[in-house]
């Protein structure tokens, strides 16, 4: 999906890529929650089902050669990057033949062949990696842009401020994506920052927008215009993208701190839904649509197929890709 | 004498020194409102307002920076950092300041904090959410680092902390959070520094702290079967530790393993190891042999982390190699 | 000097006292130069001549039990908190005798009985222990607030954000200082940090106010206001001070990178000589002015000796001061 | 062969790696415009210009883990931290990022860093700016650990870190930065991890690396008066380190003393005693002695610094006890 303007103007044919690439993330999330539940994948996983359109928005404003930095809910940011789907399932699944050989696991999902420099596991940690990817690619004058997506609740780690002032001085080719679902664990937005990340990038001289997260054109049209700048050596971006998170911070998470008001509203804001309902609108026949479901159903059910199949990692070997071993000499 | 779990042990601790003296507080990651994100911190909130434990930003640096800037101020502040892994942000609050204060400014201070934080692996958290990283702060004089084994040494020993003058990292591993056992809350004080024989036995000493001395006892039952009785050292404190009571037992038993969860190399074991082959070198009869986990990073997969981590068996194998 | 009201209606006894002080931080610090030249001054020092009006004109609208931490350009904030000046210079020089007996010198010198909690050799570092010297206050509720100073260079270290944060969310009793003297060590504050601090505290709902910080009572008049509105439960304030720094970053810096039209041009922004004219205006006579002259060169010949006079510390008590020894019960 | 100073050497590594490899970065505080705190990296942005040799703001979390997120995207950085003691502030790059990626993301990618800093003291420079903490680092699988004894071991080892393609922490005592010595660009690499025999002996072994290899090579002098003849093994790479050369020279000479700058408590002669306790346990005719700093922070004043520092006497007085 490389076309950088899509929008009112997108294609039939790129619209329904819009879609299907959010069906996967949902679909294969939905699976993951039922793997977890049925013990088929261990240590925590952290979905964003709800989230879709943040990261497909962008990813598709992306080119190849882009390098993207994640954080712990990072499935969706993979598998729009694109991550293959099989060797996703079997890297969450804990298998040798997973993207990472069963080293990492959901919250370090990682391919460099396609610029995916890892979900990551420590808040905030994404923001001065890709910072540092995003110099790299000055230096090497390669003409790519890097992405970062944290949440509301890294806005208060220090290593965001710093980032912004360093992006912001040396004119890093670089976004800064803050996927606000207004929680941070178990706490509400309003209790961990107090600022607005937006105040923030001014104060930083960094441009800056806000979208609603969940509306995948709005995110997409933002997306390209501001890697376009980043990329045309402007400088540092910033792109706050208000979302929800439908499920719990891990699965397994009751959510006992979410007012049932909040936990029913939720559908209202589903961005597959309201992404369908405008298909309808632009004249997408039920067949297309229930054609890319169909694929994407058939997809997952051969990941996990694979998943299942795939074997448990090898001690001795996981042990020797601790250091790079080079050849003698 | 009731029966509880290790977590709700902490939660004792922390309660009861939260009712006696009022300057205590708590505070962290969602330790208030959600009472912690293993539990332990459930109640305090409602019991002890708002005012004394509280919820924090995702700011770990500060967290630890702002509780010796209280702890030198009138406070007792007792801090959480959710996953130990991520002390790596905080190190400065701990090592820079907290460690040297009462040094550099000549012993006109002190900074009676306790930081509380959860090492260890086999719940399948993956290589940032599973080390033990206890080891750094050992090595750093001006605090002090201890490691509970169960249920009752966890409270004893966070009240001990938490009365302590000086800065304490009190160390829980997250995979004993559920263990019960029984908990005499009319149990004389655990002095910081003092280990415990969990075990006694004559023919070989097994130094343990945290959830392993636990492997080391299961060992020990094992050897038992065949005859030889280990000694079962409980440090509780690493630093200070009681070279005393480790040196008294090898004296008795000749033989010396030393077993950790975290990475053998360059670990708590080795300073063990290295100051029993000083001070109870003519006692050795046999190499002294630790037991911990390998020179890689703690893995995901069950497959891998099952063999990662230390156990039982493991033990056994050392023992029956000093004892060759 | 308790008294919180200055500026132009203060009395001809306050002004002087302004006076003495600033003085009394010049002096000290050209006399620790040279000492330091002498190689009676061990390590390295870092001097804020040209700076003390920020130091005196805020020390002066607190109260005894107010806390202050400091930096690694600290000497200023010392004295004027109130520090004997012979266990001042004791220390730098060194010896037993020393407020900190030797242990730490220059770069931490602390005096808890005057709620001084210490230089600190880590940039940014007396950010977040001011922070958390203000929530002891809070919770305490003696009425205290804590103050911590900054440079321009300390702006980018991301503690700075997550303190910002922590006490505007927890309406924290705290003055932020920044003394913005133009570098950072070697560099200049603009290619340092991009952001203007002011805007920061904006972003984080903190009231701020920016001085010249070479004129004492224009200081002093906004620390009084910040520091009330602090005390008042009004949360977190914000001063920005403009000042400049005379010396190299430290004493031995021959300051190449200093342009000589800066270098030449410092000694019309000097808050002494400043003020010394405005005393002239107010009809202080220059008898009164000699006669604090006299005081301090004396109070500084005699800390000096005193300093000299001395002992090595003993490395044995030194070794006991690591932890607290608790009598036997 | 050219008489340099120690910072001299590290300077033409650098310069010589950013000349032949454009993937080579540079960047720190205050190391582009005013060539380093130490002189260190003078001239650097005038030869390869600022593109490549980059001032900072003072954000050693977000240096270090810049230089993690560029050695992912194809560069080679080598950043600096003005002090070992700030590193406190940047573990998380190091720790949870650089030493874990390669691992973690199933061998996908290799971090190809640098990280230069100084660490020891002797100037003075009190209890914040003197630490030498090489022990966390070497804890930590994935990381590695190189800490040159002289200017020519310098040149040779910093080359060969920023060749490495793992994450590499170089270390330079900063009391060493003026040391002159022979320089010999055409000799043959050093390989990280193989130990160096500066001084063969047959009575005794002391191990040691960085500054305190010439304390060492002192003391074997005067030991030398009195028919004492040590073998001083320079590590030059703590992570790994070469247990094959110490083993060995313990095998000829049946004693070891360790000595070193740091803390002796949970310090890297931890590891090598407690190793040799167990491998080399048949070979020991007497207890391992480690000689290092007293477990207090640096301190400031000269007396007090000058009875901290481990020396010459110390190492002696060691060596004469475990020939007793
Ligand atoms: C440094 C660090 N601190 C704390 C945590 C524990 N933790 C994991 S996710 C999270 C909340 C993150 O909230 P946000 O950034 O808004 O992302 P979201 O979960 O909402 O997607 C916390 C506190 C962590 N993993 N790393
Ligand atoms: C964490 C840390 N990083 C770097 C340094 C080295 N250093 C000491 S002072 C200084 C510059 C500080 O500039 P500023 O905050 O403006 O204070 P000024 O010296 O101008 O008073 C630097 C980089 C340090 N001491 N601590
Ligand atoms: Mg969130
Ligand atoms: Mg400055």
């Amino acid at each position: 999906m490389k076309s950088r303007k899509a929008g009112n103007t997108a294609a039939k044919s790129q619209l329904l890529e819009f879609y299907e690439r959010m069906l996967l993330v949902r679909e294969a999330e939905n699976k993951l929650s039922a793997l977890f539940a049925d013990g088929e994948v261990p240590g925590f996983i952290h979905l964003s089902v709800g989230q879709e359109a943040v990261c497909v928005g962008i990813t598709s404003a992306l080119e190849a050669r882009d390098t993207l930095a994640s954080n712990h809910r990072g499935h969706g940011h993979a598998l729009s990057k694109g991550v293959d789907l099989e060797t996703f399932f079997l890297e969450i699944m804990g298998k040798e033949e997973g993207i990472c050989g069963g080293r990492g696991g959901s919250m370090h999902v990682a391919d460099m062949s396609v610029g995916m420099l890892g979900a990551n596991g420590i808040v905030g940690a994404g923001i001065p990696l890709a910072v540092g990817s995003a110099l790299a690619h000055q230096v090497r004058q390669n003409d790519a842009v890097a992405v970062v997506f944290f949440g509301d609740g890294a806005l208060a780690e220090g290593v965001l401020h710093e980032s912004l002032n360093l992006a912001a001085l040396w004119k890093l080719p670089v976004l800064f994506v803050c996927e606000n679902n207004g929680w941070s664990e178990f706490s509400p937005a309003s209790k961990q920052f107090i600022a607005n990340v937006r105040d923030l990038a001014t104060a930083f001289s960094i441009p800056s927008k806000k979208v609603d997260g969940n509306a995948v054109l709005e995110v997409h049209d933002a997306a390209v215009g501001l890697v376009n700048a980043a990329r045309n050596g402007e400088g540092p971006q910033l792109l706050e993208c208000i979302t929800h998170r439908w499920r719990g911070h891990f699965e397994g998470d009751p959510q006992k701190y979410r007012s049932e008001d909040e936990m029913s509203g939720l559908a209202d804001h589903d961005p597959i839904a309201a992404f369908e309902a405008l298909l309808e609108k632009k004249k997408v026949s039920k067949a297309d649509m229930q054609e890319v479901r169909d694929r994407i159903e058939e997809q997952i059910t051969r990941a996990v197929e694979a998943g299942r199949a795939g074997s448990a990692p090898d001690f001795e070997r996981a042990k020797t890709d601790v250091y790079t071993v080079r050849e003698a000499v | 004498m009731a029966e509880v779990r290790f977590a709700k042990a902490i939660n004792m601790a922390l309660d009861e020194t939260l009712t006696k003296d009022p300057s205590v507080v708590v505070f962290g990651e969602d330790v208030a409102h959600a009472g912690g994100p293993f539990g332990v911190t459930r109640g305090l909130l409602d019991t002890h307002g708002e005012l004394r434990v509280r919820d924090t930003p995702i700011s770990e640096a500060t967290i630890v920076s702002a509780a010796v800037g209280a702890a030198m101020s009138g406070l007792k502040p007792v801090v959480e950092i959710m996953f130990m892994d991520f002390v790596a942000i905080a190190m400065d609050g701990l090592v820079n300041q907290a460690a040297k204060a009462r040094f550099m400014f000549g012993g006109q201070c002190s900074v009676p904090m306790v930081l509380r934080t959860p090492h260890g692996g086999g719940v399948n958290a993956g290589p940032q959410h599973s080390q033990c990283l206890e080891a750094w702060f050992a090595h750093i004089p001006g605090l002090k680092v201890v490691v509970p084994s169960n249920p009752s040494d966890a409270y004893q020993l966070l009240k001990a902390a938490i009365l302590d003058p000086d800065p304490v990292i009190f160390i829980e591993n997250k995979a004993m959070y559920s263990m019960k056992g029984d908990l005499d809350e009319a149990a004389p004080a655990i002095e910081i520094g003092k280990a415990h024989i969990a075990r006694a036995g004559d023919d070989v000493t097994i130094v343990s702290y945290g959830a392993a001395v636990n492997t080391a006892l299961a060992a020990a039952a094992t050897l038992a079967e065949r005859d030889i009785e280990a000694e079962v050292v409980d440090l509780r404190s690493i630093q200070p530790w009681d070279e005393e009571t480790v040196l008294q037992s090898l004296s008795r038993t000749h033989r010396l393993v030393i077993l950790h969860e975290a990475v053998t190399n360059f670990g708590v074991g080795a300073e063990i190891a290295a100051r029993m082959a000083d001070i109870g070198f003519d006692e050795l009869d046999a190499p002294i042999i630790r037991v911990g986990a390998p020179f890689m990073p703690v893995p995901f997969a069950k497959s891998l982390e099952s063999r990662y981590l230390p156990d039982a068996d493991d033990v056994i194998a050392a023992v029956e190699k000093v004892l060759a």
